[in-house]
């Protein structure tokens, strides 16, 4: 105990002493933003364009988080993005790659509302 | 002695022993559901497992599936033996579900009984529980979740009872309970701790708290989807959870993985286990009040996250793993990135070593405390660090290599002490030890394709698998009915096992030890729990 | 003085973590954010064991029947103010667990939820992005007064719960008025 | 006749508000340091460099609903963090700062005696708030207060004692101004001891085990909300200044240095506060440096090392005072 502690002091005095001279290993977070890499699985694109209505997305989605919505007569997805588990299962089912990837990840909101990602808006802002 | 190489009788030919001890009373099935499946009625598969254990000290029971066959509940005993695993058959009548239990053969076995008797209503003779045990307290009487004629929107809860009134008791303590919420466990588990004085007298667990249903949920979800799902059973060790599930849908549609992704599988494991095993280490020095300990190890997680992320796309939920191989490749220009990452991790490992070996304050707090002997940890079939913290010799990673594993060398730590300095120091060599595999693995990494094209339909059929998870060996059974729908998937984590060795230890021990003492399993709930 | 009364509260916001039936991922990104990387700490952010203490309640997980109520109890052990934050897709709506037989299903089911943070995990910088946001809520330009029974710190004694008593359920009427106030500042 | 001058003296400076402005001070130092030698930022937004980090923390607590909870002792509950609180400021005055005490005397033969015992008495405040609040984690951790307390005020005293030896009096005044050479230098084994003493005495890592929070939630403060529960960690920060200042005054010449230009009192308490400083980011060191220890750890260490060392260090300071010192 304290007598061990002084004849063996231990190996951290000198890298907690060290850290004081040191810059900390701390991010500036909100003020800088960090690099992600180009594939990360952010919040999901839907590419309207490309869409051929066929629904495979929705069936395969674990979290069923993909609904189907009429849009103009024609039958698109829609995100749940409260829901969304962001998989990206339903990018590799789409026969078209209609879905993509993106790196927008601060989704938080007040608003439980603002997550459902109507098929017309494809990139949301920030809430 | 540290790292003492035991080596194992491995040569006692197990189902040999059955056979001449019970030669026409059991059916034995070769090559199934592991080394073999082993056919009991009327309650003999209490002698096979005494036969097993008598000739094999190693023999411990991994998992005690249920299964709804209709008219009859199934139950399946998996056994793992020095060097073969096997599987136990015994079937109950579903208006009479009764079967003998066999904890005073195998005393681990209590737990998997518990659940099995919780989820399916199969009553266990001699062990049972008033009250859940897994499932809600005000869950309803007669209602077993994973029976098939249940189903999940018709449950109805009893309402709470009402309030009592507690009478107040001034400076006397009885009862601690740790948990449902409190800081020294990051997850809902309750705990009630009886103390005499500050002496732990009595430890009773509730789990089942974040006990979301997976395995049901399993059922009614494509295989594609449950790749996903049975990931989700844990946010630390979700790679192996996955990896263990499509290995077992590969066993079922007999697909062989490509090189690469058996590599690239390996890859993504080990950097899992890194990121679990430096999250362990650091979380242990929080319970000890170590705090510097925990900030530096966790700060030095950072870059492992970062790999992950860069690999597959997400910090925590990599969802690498698909049947056939793994989703994504990893880029060339990628590889160096990885390598040096390592290094600079394996640079500062001395310093973690020295400081979990020496540092006379950790030793203080984990040394001698919560001590498994080796003779227990074998009778309460414990896995993973823990059972090799105690001089048990088990990682499937050797034993039954599975992915790349057999082609790539690496030590099996094994330490005797049994204590829980012992065991994360087991995990602080392992630390180096999965740097390694990465590094062998990335420099030799075959080329080729990443993935094959498995169908979205399963023949009809059983499996059953093991891998080792960060936490220990973990198991998992699927029985597919020829759908895209599997018709049971049964997942053994890795804690569930080893609880109660923690029960164990912590008898007599001081309050204040149960914490580390605790953390020492690496416990994950909701592994536990599902 | 109300002014002062703001700035402390959004300086130092103290957080509880709940985890109602998670699977961990979102636990480790809220402890990952306490540490060297993240350190919370730059915003007066403190991570505190016990619910008498905290201000904001970060509950992670689907919900389990099991933890229902305790997480209810929980929200009635904090004092006012206090907001709650759910993070991952479990508790923002009970994500892939959604709809099985143990699970409620979302945390805005048991308690009323101020902010929504989804991911599966969020990553530490989305969850900090929330706590910002939230805490943005809490500052309008011209703040309005703070709910008023702050301003009589005596006023709650029959709200009052032992932590080791079962509490009596939370009835509609109490959690109303929580909804209200947390909502004109999250408007404004 | 009101004396505008020593009511001065009491609410603003060296008194009350004073104590406050370093206590918050204090933290603020503790914290940040913490958080550099865990190679982390520590507070930053609360004001330049966080400073203002403890005052929000402070408000905030203050403007918080206060819970009661039904099975509390009321009266207790509600007074005793007050009291504590009130009880250390009020021992702090008795400590010269800016040359004079708060009360602008030179106190009187024997106030050391006194000083501890009020500290022992917040410390006893404390117990029962946590006791009075009837809660399982808080009966515990009030009960190592306790018992830690009471172990260690033993050695405390007796160490305590070894500066007074050496000065020839038991008045903090001629200890601290009798101190041509700081007596860090003439006993350093007791400075040693005393240190860990306090370490012990104040609940600081590695014998921090009263609000060991993975046991014990948040020990004797779980029930604790609002301002009481400000109050409470008040004390306990006033407790490591106090502690630290006695360190000062006992140890290292208290608030008397070298004075350059102008006003003595300036620079007796520029120096009492960079001394305290100094005591504070040793104390925070150790912090860092070591695991919690166990409360029977703890208690052995108490009883089978520090104690006995601490009947040796005054047997050493007796015979030195005798034979050696007189020599020097």
């Amino acid at each position: 105990m304290t007598k061990t502690k002084k004849s063996r002091i231990s190996p951290m005095w000198k890298r907690t002493v060290s850290h004081i001279f040191t810059k900390p290993a701390t991010t500036k977070y909100p003020f800088v933003k960090p690099q992600l890499p180009d594939d990360f699985r952010g919040q999901p694109v839907f590419d309207i364009k490309l869409c051929v209505s066929c629904g495979l997305c929705s069936r395969d989605c674990p979290a069923k988080a993909i609904e189907m919505v009429e849009v103009e007569g024609k039958r698109r997805p829609q995100f749940k993005l409260d829901q969304c588990i962001f998989c990206y299962q339903c990018a590799e089912s789409c026969p078209r790659n209609a879905i993509k990837s993106s790196v927008f990840y601060e989704l938080a909101t007040t608003d439980k509302s603002s997550l459902v990602i109507k098929p017309q808006t494809s990139v949301k802002k920030g809430a | 002695m540290r790292r003492q190489n035991q080596t194992p009788n491995s040569n006692i030919d197990i189902i040999n022993v059955i056979e001449t001890k019970l030669k026409d009373k059991v059916q034995i099935q070769l090559g199934q559901l592991g080394k073999a499946a082993i056919v009991t009625s009327n309650g003999l598969h209490r002698d096979v497992l005494k036969a097993m254990v008598e000739a094999d000290e190693k023999t411990a029971i991994i998992a005690i599936t249920g299964l709804d066959l209709g008219a009859n509940l199934g139950v399946l005993y998996h056994i793992r033996t020095s060097n073969a695993f096997l599987t136990i058959r015994a079937e109950v009548p579903k208006d009479n579900p009764k079967i003998q239990t066999v904890i005073d053969i195998i005393p681990g076995a209590v737990f998997h009984e518990l659940e099995v008797s919780d989820l399916l209503g199969v009553v266990f003779e001699g062990n049972r529980l008033p009250g859940h045990f897994v499932l809600s307290e005000y869950w309803p009487e007669g209602v077993y979740p994973l029976r098939k004629d249940v189903k999940a929107s018709e449950i109805k809860l009893n309402p709470p009872p009402p309030e009592e009134e507690k009478q107040p008791e001034y400076g006397k303590i009885v009862k601690i309970i740790i948990g449902p919420q409190h800081p020294a466990l990051l997850e809902p588990e309750k705990f009630a701790v009886t103390v005499d004085g500050e002496t732990v007298t009595k430890v009773e667990p509730r789990i089942g708290y974040v006990h979301r249903g997976i395995e049901k949920a399993a059922e009614s979800r494509t295989y594609l989807q449950d790749v996903y799902l049975i990931e989700r059973i844990c946010g630390i060790c979700n790679t192996i959870h996955a990896c263990n599930f499509v290995e077992g849908v590969e066993k079922i549609l007999k697909t062989e993985v490509p090189p690469r992704a058996k590599y690239l599988r390996v890859i993504a494991l080990e950097l899992n286990r890194l990121h679990s095993h430096l999250l362990t280490l650091g979380h242990a020095g929080l319970e000890i009040g170590y705090e510097t300990l925990f900030q530096y190890f966790w700060r030095d997680r950072e870059p492992i996250m970062d790999l992950i992320e860069l690999t597959s796309g997400n910090r925590v939920y990599a969802s690498l793993m698909t049947v056939g191989g793994v989703r994504r490749d990893l880029k060339d220009t990628d590889l160096p990135k990885i390598k040096t990452t390592l290094e600079d991790l394996r640079k500062k490992l001395p310093f973690y070593r020295q400081i979990y070996r020496d540092e006379p304050s950790i030793k203080a707090r984990m040394q001698k405390v919560g001590v498994l002997k080796r003779e227990d940890a074998l009778k309460l079939c414990v896995v993973g660090p823990v059972a090799r913290g105690s001089g048990v010799d088990i990682d499937v990673r050797k034993d039954e290599p599975y992915e790349a594993y057999g082609e790539i060398p690496f030590k099996e730590i094994v330490y005797t002490e049994g204590d829980t300095w012992a065991r994360m120091n087991v995990r602080m060599n392992e630390v180096e030890e999965s740097i390694n595999i990465i590094e062998y693995a990335i420099d030799h990494l075959p080329t080729g394709p990443f993935r094959v094209k498995a169908p979205r339909v399963v023949p009809a059929g059983e499996a059953v698998n093991r891998v080792e998870a960060p936490r220990g060996e973990l198991f998992c059974y699927i029985k597919s009915n020829g759908t895209a729908f599997p018709e049971r998937v049964k997942v053994r984590t890795p804690t569930y096992a080893n609880i109660p060795a923690f029960l164990k230890t912590a008898i007599g021990e001081n309050i204040a030890d149960v914490p580390p003492n605790f953390v020492s399993l690496d416990p994950c709930f909701s592994c536990t729990d599902r | 003085m109300a002014n002062i009364i703001t700035w402390a509260r959004v300086k130092s916001p103290w957080v509880l973590h709940f985890n109602s039936g998670a699977c961990n991922g979102c636990d480790i990104e809220i402890v990952a954010l306490l540490t060297p990387k993240y350190d919370v700490e730059r915003f007066g952010v403190k991570l505190e064991p016990s619910p008498r203490h905290a201000d904001v309640l970060l509950v992670t997980g689907c919900v389990t029947q099991q933890c229902a109520e305790r997480l209810k109890r929980v929200y009635d052990q904090m004092p006012q103010p206090k907001f709650v934050v759910a993070i991952g897709a479990c508790a923002c709506s009970g994500g892939v667990f959604a709809g099985n037989y143990n699970v409620v299903g979302g945390v805005d089911k048991v308690i009323p939820v101020t902010a929504y943070i989804p991911g599966c995990p969020p990553r530490p910088e989305a969850i900090l992005d929330g706590v910002v946001k939230l805490l943005n809520a809490l500052s309008p330009p011209k703040p309005k007064k703070q709910p008023k029974q702050v301003k009589t710190p005596e006023l709650p004694k029959e709200e009052a719960k032992p932590e080791v008593a079962k509490p009596e359920a939370v009835t509609q009427q109490e959690v109303k008025p929580i909804v209200e106030e947390a909502k004109p500042n999250a408007k404004q | 006749m009101i004396d505008f001058d020593l009511i001065l003296r009491i609410l603003i400076f060296p008194g009350f508000t004073f104590i406050l402005l370093l206590t918050l001070f204090c933290d603020w130092v503790e914290r940040k340091l913490e958080a550099r030698l865990q190679n982390r930022v520590g507070p930053m937004v609360a004001g330049p460099g966080g400073i203002l980090q403890p005052l929000a923390d402070f408000i905030k607590l203050l403007t918080k609903e206060d819970i009661e909870p039904r099975d509390a002792k009321k009266t207790v509950f509600k007074f005793a963090p007050l009291i504590a609180f009130t009880i250390m400021v009020f021992a702090i005055c008795f400590l010269p700062i800016d040359g004079a005490s708060v009360l602008s005397t030179t106190g009187f033969n024997g106030d050391l005696i006194v000083i501890l015992t009020f500290s022992t008495i917040a410390s006893f405040l404390l117990f029962l708030s946590g006791w009075a609040s009837c809660n399982p984690y808080g009966t515990i951790g009030s009960a190592r207060v306790l018992t830690q307390f009471l172990g260690y005020d033993i050695p405390l005293f007796m160490l305590a004692l070894t500066p007074a030896f050496i000065a020839g009096s038991l008045s903090i005044f001629v200890i601290a101004s009798s101190q041509t050479i700081p007596y860090i230098l003439l006993a350093p084994w007791a400075f040693v001891l005393f240190i860990i003493a306090m370490q012990a005495e104040l609940e600081k890592g590695p014998f921090d085990v009263p609000d060991a929070e993975s046991e014990l939630v948040g020990g004797l403060e779980t029930e604790y909300t609002g301002a009481k529960l400000a109050f409470l960690h008040l004390t306990r920060d006033v407790q490591i200044v106090f502690g630290a200042a006695l360190v000062v005054e006992l140890f290292l010449g208290g608030p008397y240095g070298p004075v350059f230009f102008g006003l003595p009192a300036f620079w007796y308490s520029l120096w009492f506060v960079l001394k305290l400083l100094a005591v504070v980011i040793v104390a925070e060191y150790i912090t860092t440096l070591f695991a919690r220890l166990r409360i029977d750890q703890v208690l052995s260490a108490n009883w089978r090392i520090i104690l006995p060392a601490a009947i040796l260090s005054l047997m050493l300071t007796v015979a030195m005072v005798t034979w050696v010192y007189p020599l020097v």
